[in-house]
């Protein structure tokens, strides 16, 4: 699969980080890149189930382009988010549907967390890929 | 074929009183294959950790080993919800407390003369509560139910309990009918499977049946564990049983709320290391040909009823293509306690007694019976030596 | 010493992304030493049989063997009579169902601020049925009960129920003292004893307790296994509560009889080798000096709560002498779960949460604590590599 | 221990047979040796309680001398009871009252028996002995 080239990138980044607490070090980093969606909008239908702390997340198309809005109370998944950011945000809808959880596997990120969070990564990814499937 | 399974059960190796073991008191517990015991100990040397909830790589893995035992029950079983209970008699209970006290209010139950005291006493005990009518459906000479008396009794019934497969007479009840005409008087089915399902592939939404109930024990999985199967319909009309643990989301001075799926119904630390052994169990039984098996089996034990029959015994079975492979069985003369006794000396392991099933017993008008009961890895041999005992037995002390 | 005692639990040699395993996970669940998890296999390949009622030689040895573990738990704690139930969650909803309901009606029941789930849920189910009145004694913000509330409270009720050592903070309680205000009220005590169980030895007919409430998995036993102690009298006031199995008597259709010990209350196949692991587990445990461990590890938890809070962490306990080796901390802002997962990532096991414990987090005005607690194989090494992992994790990520 | 004389010859003979099954044909055969309790008298209070058969026990003291009556639905019970009757019947009260389950373990019958019927035999053996210290 070929990638956006922010995404393709960053998957490579990810790849050349031998040390996990580096890995775990550059997803803190990518907290800030999430849109914020401001804790006042965290509502039940924005919550990603499944996670054990309190994480959001809300898409919009704006003119075919995906926009996402997010935020958790752990850095940790607010860096995923900021991952799925980077990998979706402004992409044309049909490219980011196009996308598959395994970007994560080859980045080698899935297996640094734990199956807990790694199945939080998942469900943030699944809910978004639902949403925008119900605006295509 | 048959050598290479007896390979797999350690405890065949063993003797008994200076004879090769001879284990035929499967329909009480079966033996574990080797690799249901190294699951469970890889779990403990390598995995073990409290489930759910946690971050650590240990307790992933433990819920993950957890977990994939219910998934593997549901599509063994194709079943919609797997409540992981610590058995058949559990998930009775459960399912007389969590469904039942809600829905049974005033209905009547019907349960069967073949049914085991588990599928008998919660039964009681609910309507000692709140005052449901039991209605029994008597066993016929043939040792089938009478379907008659059945058809007749479901009637403005709640909920039809019938025991998938005996586990004195190894006869297979016709759950299709059962189904049938319980549902059609809108009542619903609970089966117990505990015999049913080490003998044959149960396909639970297939047969349409509400409720089903079975013990890891009785299918080369370790003690300790089984489950209530249900259908979503039934699951969403049941209410937390046992409280406490892992099956809250919240819990405040003034009340409480419960988990929406499975886990709501499963209260406390659960059985983890048994979830994993049970799940290595249907991974080795899947790899058998059952039916195979099962022909086999039955096979073996039509030649020993027809054998002990042959030495004037009383066999209590027909033996039919569907039945288990248990033949039951009484000397006019020589007690069964003695009998079994006897056979033990030689290495032989029957069951004798009433096997949780007196009100059957009842009807046939005896105590008890001796019972052998094979499993996939009884050979004929294992039968010829067994009928050998027997046959010597008898002479010295008939 | 310590290492000998490391040796024995084979667990420990496990690398979890890369590091040395350091298992600080204690108070949700232990690891089991080699002789607990040979002495199950032992059962599986040599003695596997389903218990009671017969006469074969391996269900007799089953049989010894699951009664053996009920002859050392009343002798360790000194108790009169031991139901095995599968854990502390489900003997606290079996004291609940069977002392409970026909004991309790009408009688308020006090429990406290810092009871595990387990211990406040199957009440508020009782409660919601009987409607009885639920009184929770405070926890003050010296994180000890408040006993004068206490006394108060304990005006009328039938029962106390009280948790002998918090799995949040490991305060022991004053139970002794609560013990005898209740009975002076003419209330029973039920001791939540799931912490305080592995590490102290506790003599329940010296206490004076009515009920205890306990689980293996966390004093080195297997999964699936745990019991309720009852004195004689308590007892002989309950009344069967699941049906089936081995616990009957008598069976006809128009009701039971049931046995009159303990095997009244463990109905269906009991958990046999879950019982000969425990036993193990007691004897290993046995022949350790537990009171000694407990001092070492209240050592190690006081040097690791004193750096901690150097370290600018809040940290929720006082252990005093007789509490036991838990520390919940957390961070001002380095999320918990967050924390939890970069310790993972050095091979360290802590568990996050509300350690199913709800109502005392509310009073704390917390959601959730970081918690490490020690078990008799921790060292002070542990502590010293958990403490430098803690430190490199602030500085990179805090 | 010195044994009565009879009962030195059952242990003899017993440790003289090599083959689990005589030895138990052997004690099939002690079942005649017993006095019959009539089935009639059976009752809750003969009941050997532990037994997972039938088996009722009855003792008397006559001019100081222990008798005992009793009989079981299984032969091999019974068979057990006619051992202790050897043992025990006819002799005076505190010759009986000085045995200890011990003799049939040196009779090698003990370990010939299922643990249920090893218990089975203990039970039998404790009412015996309680049952006597009461006419004490
Ligand atoms: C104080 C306390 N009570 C009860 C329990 C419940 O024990 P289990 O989950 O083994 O039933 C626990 C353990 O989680 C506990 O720490
Ligand atoms: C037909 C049937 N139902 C229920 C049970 C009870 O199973 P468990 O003892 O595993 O709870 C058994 C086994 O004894 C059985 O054969």
């Amino acid at each position: 699969m070929t990638y956006p080239q922010q995404l393709a990138e960053l998957i490579e980044d990810f790849q050349s980080i031998e040390d996990r607490m580096e890995r775990l070090e550059y997803v803190f980093d990518l907290a800030s890149e999430v849109n914020e969606l401001p804790t006042e909008q965290w509502n039940d239908i924005t919550r990603i189930q499944g996670c054990q702390s309190e994480a959001h997340i809300r898409v919009d198309i704006d003119e075919n382009n995906v926009n996402l809005f997010s935020g958790a109370d752990s850095k940790l998944v607010q860096g995923l988010m900021g991952i799925l950011t980077i990998a979706i945000d402004g992409q044309p809808l049909d490219i980011a549907l196009s996308l598959t959880p395994e970007f994560a596997v080859e980045m080698g990120i899935l297996n640094s967390l734990s199956p807990s969070r790694s199945n939080g990564f998942r469900n943030m990814f699944d809910k978004v890929m639902n949403e925008l499937q119900e605006m295509k | 074929m048959d050598m290479v399974i007896q390979d797999d059960f350690p405890i065949l190796q063993r003797q008994v009183n200076g004879h090769r073991l001879i284990y035929l008191d499967n329909a009480a517990t079966t033996q574990k294959p080797a690799v249901v015991i190294d699951a469970m100990n890889d779990y403990y040397t390598k995995h073990n950790a409290n489930v759910h909830r946690a971050v650590h790589t240990l307790a992933g893995e433990a819920t993950e080993g957890y977990e994939a035992c219910r998934t593997s029950l549901k599509s063994w079983f194709n079943a919609e919800r797997c409540i992981l209970t610590s058995g058949t008699t559990e998930a009775i209970n459960l399912a007389a407390h969590a469904w039942g006290h809600p829905q049974l209010k005033g209905r009547a139950i019907v349960l069967t003369e073949m049914e085991h005291h588990s599928d008998i006493v919660p039964w009681q005990m609910l309507a000692e509560t709140f005052g449901n009518e039991l209605r029994y459906v008597p066993v016929k000479p043939d040792l089938t139910l009478d379907m008659e008396a059945l058809e007749a009794s479901v009637e403005g019934a709640g909920l039809v309990c019938v025991v998938h497969t005996s586990n004195v007479l190894g006869v297979r009840n016709p759950i299709e009918d059962i189904i049938r005409i319980a549902h059609a008087n809108g009542a619903k089915v609970l089966l117990d499977a505990a015999q049913g399902a080490p003998h044959c592939q149960i396909n639970m939404a297939e047969l349409g049946a509400d409720m089903m109930a079975l013990s890891a024990h009785k299918m080369c999985g370790p003690t300790g564990i089984g489950c209530l199967l249900v259908n979503e319909e039934t699951f969403q009309e049941m209410k937390p049983f046992m409280g406490g643990g892992d099956m809250i989301e919240t819990v405040t001075l003034e009340g409480s709320t419960y988990q929406t799926n499975e886990h709501r119904f499963e209260a406390g630390t659960p059985k983890i290391a048994e979830a994993i052994g049970w799940n290595a169990a249907l991974s080795y039984l899947g790899e058998l040909d059952l039916e195979k098996q099962h022909h086999r089996l039955l096979e073996i034990a039509r030649h020993v009823a027809n054998e002990l029959r042959s030495m004037g015994m009383t066999v209590y079975g027909r033996h039919d293509d569907g039945d288990s492979s248990v033949v039951s069985f009484l000397h006019p003369t020589l007690h069964s306690e003695d009998f079994a006794h006897l056979l033990d000396a030689c290495g032989v392991a029957v069951r004798t007694g009433h096997h949780c099933a007196q009100p059957l017993l009842h009807r046939l008008g005896i105590s008890g019976t001796l019972r052998a009961s094979f499993y996939i890895y009884n050979t004929m041999q294992d039968a010829e030596e067994f009928l050998t005992h027997v046959r010597a037995i008898l002479e010295r002390f008939a």
